[in-house]
């Protein structure tokens, strides 16, 4: 069998079923894949591991993938599991935030190391500065939760549809007292957890085959959490090491998680890849990126594996 | 023994100001959440709902006990929702940090005991390499180890070596050059060579000197695995279980991880204690 | 391999030169120049390794890329050490230090609450103390407050257990001089046993110094406003901005060097009659 | 010859707790020193000399019998000030100067800052060490630093002089000279003075009275009186009154010896 | 009396270098020792009596002038394990008990097992410390740990043993025994002794050669050959003979004095 390995890009989650059920329900190894899953974390940048030689394959977002390859590192999307965003700002009403015109003036919770991209480019687009400056928002860096919006320390709190904003209803706070605005929604949404190589391993034909072999298995993983979401849950707990995660959150989870992977079928949608491009090349006077990417993605391993 | 008494009125002072801790800090949620119910909260109520909450900001000392009963004894060891599980991954990491950082304390020791260029040229850099934030530099160091092939326990134990050369290079050149010019005359007239008084004399006489070195290399040891595991994705141990808690704002999960850490740490330098008592005992240096 | 062999050489060269210069006689100059080289040869042989190897900028920028990235980046990297040397390090450890000095001379006169509170001091000083950054920020909001509450928790118990250690330093005969000039509780401690403390005192400050800086850094992980050595580290490693890390990491490492020695001079005025300082 | 007394003390007894058991270093102690005695204890080591001048000086609590100084108890003496003590090593703060660690007891009981600067060049060239004023303990020789001692003790004006080996590390010759001069100071100011010493000449030579002591327990085996002139050049040393006294002296030490 | 040269000094010279500027301690010592020689150093402090004994072990090096030591440098003869040597303070190391101090150099000379024990028994008994070999150095009272220090020297077989004042920290009883004890050795065993001293009745009684010291810079006042029958009862120190040595001695001493 073929060694695989896999760097997530957080920790063992049901945003990650796919890859946990491919793995469970043996579709890896019915492709004669011997696949490791390596969990991240806080601090672990996929797009060095995958440098540092660390892993095969990385799941990461498209703006941090981009601003890697400008960086010089030659990340290249074979496929791109989840179709939406999963991404949103949730505020607290009590602290007079209705619409993105209410930001101005206001603290807002924001993750960094390499997420924060999606934000900024957002905010360029609505004309507020980020720099502390007047007339523009207060930016925090958020750490891994949500205790920011909890303790009032902040208006508005990043979230993901699946995880946090669950973490704030289950801390006390009623959709009622809340207003969510999805990056989906306000036109910044950028693509979130594709699979990402190195380029120069694509000229590999072996390589490629390997890579044909996962992205099938993968999306093969996908189809059936989405459609068993309770099972796939299961098999999420059963894999997490820190025995930290609950039942109750990851069924949850799922369930959002199957709202974003639904309208993909692994490919790349092209426009929605020019979608995240201009979005980010908008980011104002400190853009993400500065230049249109070339050969950023391929077609070659999802057509071959769709086949 | 004579301690008891004392160190039990402090611990009791502490859980005293702990709980008062804990309903200052807690009070602003339940009050908040009685709002939104739309209740009022007499004192008495109040008081209890901050010893109870989900997630308080501070929780009460029985919250915690209660979890890690739950998390120790109520789970099988090999469960990973087992403190004592994730406990154990960390142990290792940190005896086998504390054990390399002893190894290349003592080395770099002796080489700046006995040659003056070392001394001169290594001792500056030692001190400089503690002030480098090497928790800022984990996960780094981690991503690279693992490009090189090296992973699971070896990088975290790795930061833990890190961490505790330290204070085991400071204090064994102390020791190896406690020995006085007289002592130090006495061997010549034996007319022993260097490796003799290294055994015979620099050494013996370093001991005093290392077990408080070694202590405090033991809990840097400590924290070294737990900054170590918390990159790497918390995956396992007690590192692990303080993100875990963090990102989902348990922070009765927090504490008991935390609690948990101390008590190891105490046992860790507990047992470098009674090791040092042995070791001096034999050689006559308790009275 | 040209440039790996290279690098050997120089060591060794340099190597040779510590050795000859450190058999002369030990002036300032030569404690001073002899480190120095050292230092340099390990820039050197790292420049090398990295080039030799090619190693990738995103695992291990070379010295001369963080050095113009050092250069370039300077109201950025001031920024930052103001937010948290200055403003978390600085003031955390001043509080802590002088509570935990405070606090030593309010138990040094009750043997009870010394023999409480020294192994309960001792235990919580093993504690991993990084694991309350979280808490800490989660209670004293997420600007320097918090880091500076980070680095008094760090810098507390290691302060106190040195002071009390120290309040004791004094030989029986010492004290025994006091008690027969019959003097009082307060003239001892003044002319006898806070002068005979001081080694123990500087001993503290110098552990702490180092602590400090660390713990400010840390709890920057734990949530900040965007500015911070801490922020920009953890901010700059997920855009693979590596030598921006690694000047960051100089500025740590300077000012925590710094710090020690400035300290440390403070210690050899004060404690120059010791005879580690003769 | 009704002088007053001094320091009294009747009955003494005082056990150390060790690990090992208790250690009795005084037993039975019955000692009556009067205004402007000189007296000397010797006696083999650990036979409780320095523990008996502990007691009087309140630095030790006797668990038998009493003390008094002045009258009082030492505690109270020493509340008063009554005593200077010279310890059996010399003890200075290496923090303070030489002139610095003579000021220290002078700060302490609240001397003036002209009268501190008078009294300490005063006894500094007593100890004959004027011009080390301003150097540092380590800087001095052990000789020296042991008569800085005896200046920090001599410095303020307490009538009761206690000093636990004083010369013990000096050389023959400058003890010879310090002997003279402790001998002239005593004899000009009337203090009572409390000595210990190991050497059986000194303590003749010095003494009006000398106490012999014998280890295990610790108590007195011998009281005598000298019989030698207050005027004492060293030539004294070999006149047959002295070479007398020494042999008794010696001859209790013996005794003291071979019982324990 | 043609004995054989041991120890030789020609215009030996040592200065040391200090932060205050160099300090004289030995200048032009011209000194010869014959075996069997007892040879007594006395002299003020800081005189250079320590410094003369460690040049002579190699453990100082002159800035000028030779030593020679059984015709071969000084380093040689260390090596050949010529000396033992006793230090002013008994320096026993704390971790090992009595016993194993003593045969701490004998393993170091590789000496068996058997005969270590053996040694080790001998040389207890001979300072009287027999029984104590298992206890550690603080256990004992000052002047036993000086005595073991004394037997630490005496284990293994040296030609010259030099000591450093070895009894300055012992009582007058003790040390009058430990001087008859010296002296049967000395007879007994016809060993090389440099013995450094600051009391003239002892330098008196034990010697056969008495190098009398004065200070700044450090030299040679007098050498005086003892006209005492080699051997000597305690009382020899009454006699007239005796007295008249002395009295050399400390006229030496005090010029000595003067001078410095
Ligand atoms: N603090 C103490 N605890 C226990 N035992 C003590 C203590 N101080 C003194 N002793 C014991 O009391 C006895 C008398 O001691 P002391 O110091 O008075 O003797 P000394 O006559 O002054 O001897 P030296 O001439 O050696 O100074 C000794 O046996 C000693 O071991
Ligand atoms: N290592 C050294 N460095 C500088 N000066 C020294 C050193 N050793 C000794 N001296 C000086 O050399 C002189 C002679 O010292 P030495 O120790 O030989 O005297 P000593 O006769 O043994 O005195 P004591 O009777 O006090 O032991 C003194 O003035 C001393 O200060
Ligand atoms: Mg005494
Ligand atoms: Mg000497």
């Amino acid at each position: 069998a073929d060694d695989v390995s896999l760097q997530l890009k957080w920790v063992t989650q049901a945003q990650f079923a796919g890859y946990y059920v491919a793995l469970d329900k043996g579709f890896y190894s019915d492709e004669d894949l011997n696949v490791t899953i390596k969990p991240g974390g806080p601090d672990i940048a996929p797009a060095q591991v995958i440098a540092g030689g660390g892993a095969d394959v990385v799941l990461d977002w498209m703006p941090s993938a981009l601003a890697s390859r400008e960086k010089g590192l030659d990340l290249v999307n074979i496929a791109q599991p989840f179709k939406s965003s999963g991404m949103m700002l949730t505020c607290r009403k009590d602290a007079g935030v209705s619409s993105p015109a209410d930001f101005a003036g206001k603290t807002l919770g924001v993750w960094f190391f390499g997420n924060e991209y999606p934000f900024l480019s957002w905010m360029s687009k609505l004309g507020l500065a980020t720099d502390g400056s007047d007339g523009g928002v207060t930016v925090l860096k958020q750490g891994f939760n949500v205790d920011p919006i909890l303790q009032g320390q902040a208006a508005c709190v990043s979230t993901m549809t699946y995880n946090e904003y669950w973490q704030i209803i289950d801390a006390g706070l009623s959709a009622d007292d809340l207003v969510v605005f999805k990056y989906e929604d306000q036109g910044v949404a950028t693509l979130e957890d594709g699979m990402y190589v190195l380029g120069e391993n694509l000229k590999d034909a072996a390589f490629k085959d390997k890579m044909v072999r996962f992205v099938r298995a993968s999306m093969k993983g996908w189809k059936y959490a989405e459609a068993n979401p309770d099972e796939a849950a299961g098999i999420v707990l059963d894999n997490d090491a820190s025995g930290a995660q609950t039942e109750k959150h990851q069924k949850r989870m799922m369930g959002e998680i199957a709202k974003l992977t639904a309208g993909s079928n692994g490919a790349l949608d092209p426009a929605d890849f020019q979608r995240t491009v201009d979005s980010l090349l908008g980011g104002g006077s400190d853009p993400v990126i500065t230049k249109q990417p070339v050969g950023a993605w391929t077609h070659e391993i999802t057509d071959a594996a769709l086949n | 023994m004579k301690s008891f008494a004392p160190v039990l009125t402090v611990v009791g002072a502490i859980f005293v100001i702990w709980y008062g801790a804990a309903v200052v800090l807690n009070s602003a949620w339940a009050y908040d959440k009685a709002k939104r119910a739309d209740v009022t909260l007499s004192f008495s109520e109040m008081v209890t709902d901050t010893w109870s909450q989900e997630k308080p900001l501070l929780p009460a000392p029985h919250q915690v006990v209660k979890e890690i009963y739950k998390t120790t004894v109520l789970k099988k060891i090999t469960s990973k929702r087992s403190l004592i599980w994730h406990g154990w991954i960390t142990l290792s990491a940190t005896l086998l940090g504390f054990a390399m950082g002893t190894g290349f304390g003592i080395l770099l020791a002796v080489g700046i005991v006995h040659s003056r260029a070392m001394d001169m040229s290594v001792m500056p850099w030692v001190i400089a390499s503690q002030t480098i934030p090497i928790l800022a530099v984990a996960p780094m160091i981690i991503v690279v180890l693992n490009a090189v092939g090296i992973s699971g326990l070896l990088p975290k134990a790795f930061i833990s070596m890190y961490l505790s050369f330290f204070p085991v290079v400071v204090g064994m050149v102390k020791g190896l050059r406690s020995p006085d010019a007289m002592q130090l005359d006495q061997m010549r007239t034996w007319s022993a060579l260097k490796p003799t008084m290294f055994w015979k004399l620099r050494l013996p006489s370093s001991m005093p000197y290392l077990f408080p070195s070694l202590k405090i290399a033991m809990a840097a040891s400590l924290v070294g695995a737990i900054v170590g595991e918390l990159p790497t994705g918390a995956v396992a141990g007690l590192g692990a279980r303080l993100l875990a808690g963090s990102y989902y704002g348990q922070t009765i999960q927090i504490w008991s991880a935390l609690i948990s850490a101390a008590v190891l740490a105490a046992a860790l330098v507990a047992l470098i204690g009674l090791l040092q008592n042995i070791t001096l005992k034999r050689m006559g240096m308790l009275r | 391999m040209s440039w790996i062999l290279g690098a050997l050489v120089f060591w060794a060269a340099m190597w040779a030169v510590n050795v000859k210069l450190s058999k002369g006689p030990k002036t300032r100059l030569i404690s001073l120049v002899v480190p120095t080289i050292f230092g340099i040869t390990l820039l050197v042989l790292w420049e090398c390794m990295v080039r030799g190897l090619n190693i990738s900028p995103v695992l291990l920028p070379a010295p001369s890329a963080i050095a113009v990235r050092f250069a370039n980046s300077l109201p950025i990297l001031w920024v930052d050490f103001v937010q948290t040397f200055m403003k978390g390090a600085l003031s955390g450890y001043i509080i802590g230090c002088g509570a935990a000095f405070l606090t030593a001379i309010a138990v040094d006169r009750s043997p009870f609450l010394q023999r409480g509170l020294l192994p309960v001091g001792n235990f919580v000083a093993a504690l991993p103390i990084v694991g309350m950054a979280p808490i800490l920020v989660m209670w004293f909001g997420f600007d320097w407050q918090s880091k500076a509450a980070v680095v008094v928790v760090m810098v507390f118990f290691p302060m106190l257990v040195n002071t009390v250690e120290g309040l004791k330093a004094s030989d029986h005969m010492q004290r025994d001089l006091m008690q027969t000039y019959g003097a009082s509780y307060f003239q001892g401690l003044t002319k006898l046993r806070l002068p005979a403390a001081m080694p123990f005192i500087f001993n503290g400050l110098k552990i702490c110094s180092t602590l400090a800086l660390i713990g400010a850094i840390v709890a920057e992980f734990f949530g900040s406003p965007i500015k911070g050595m801490g922020f920009r580290i953890s901010t700059e490693v997920g855009r693979l901005a590596l030598d921006m890390v690694w000047a960051e990491i100089t500025v740590a490492a300077l000012a925590g060097s710094a710090f020690y020695g400035a300290v440390a001079l403070i210690e050899k005025g004060v404690t120059f009659w010791h005879p580690s300082q003769r | 010859m009704n002088k007053e007394v001094i320091i009294e003390t009747k009955g003494l007894d005082l056990t150390f707790e060790t690990n090992d058991g208790p250690v009795h270093a005084l037993k039975d102690i019955n000692l009556t020193i009067e205004k402007g005695d000189f007296v000397s204890f010797i006696g083999p080591s650990g036979c409780g000399k320095t523990t008996l001048l502990r007691v009087m000086a309140d630095l030790e609590q006797p668990t038998g019998g009493t003390c008094t100084v002045n009258g009082v108890s030492p505690h109270e003496a020493r509340m008063n000030r009554a005593y200077g003590y010279v310890f059996q090593a010399a003890g200075l703060y290496p923090w303070r100067t030489i002139g610095g660690n003579i000021k220290l007891p002078l700060e302490i009981m609240g001397y003036s800052k002209v009268e501190q600067e008078e009294r300490v060049s005063k006894v500094l060239e007593l100890v004959e060490l004027d011009g080390f004023e301003k150097k540092f303990p380590w800087q001095l020789s052990g000789g020296m630093q042991q008569r800085a001692s005896i200046a920090r003790a001599l410095a303020f004006d307490a009538d009761i002089l206690l000093m636990d080996e004083p010369f013990g590390a000096l050389d023959e010759i400058v003890r010879d000279h310090l002997n003279e001069q402790l001998l002239a100071l005593w004899a000009r100011t009337h203090k009572t003075i409390g000595f210990v010493t190991h050497s059986i000449p000194e303590a003749v030579y010095l003494s009006t009275k000398i106490v012999v002591m014998s280890p295990r327990p610790g108590r007195i085996a011998d009281v005598i009186e000298s019989t030698l002139p207050k005027e004492r050049p060293l030539e004294i040393r070999d006149t047959p009154e002295f070479i007398e006294i020494a042999h008794r002296v010696r001859d209790g030490l013996h005794e003291g010896h071979s019982n324990g």
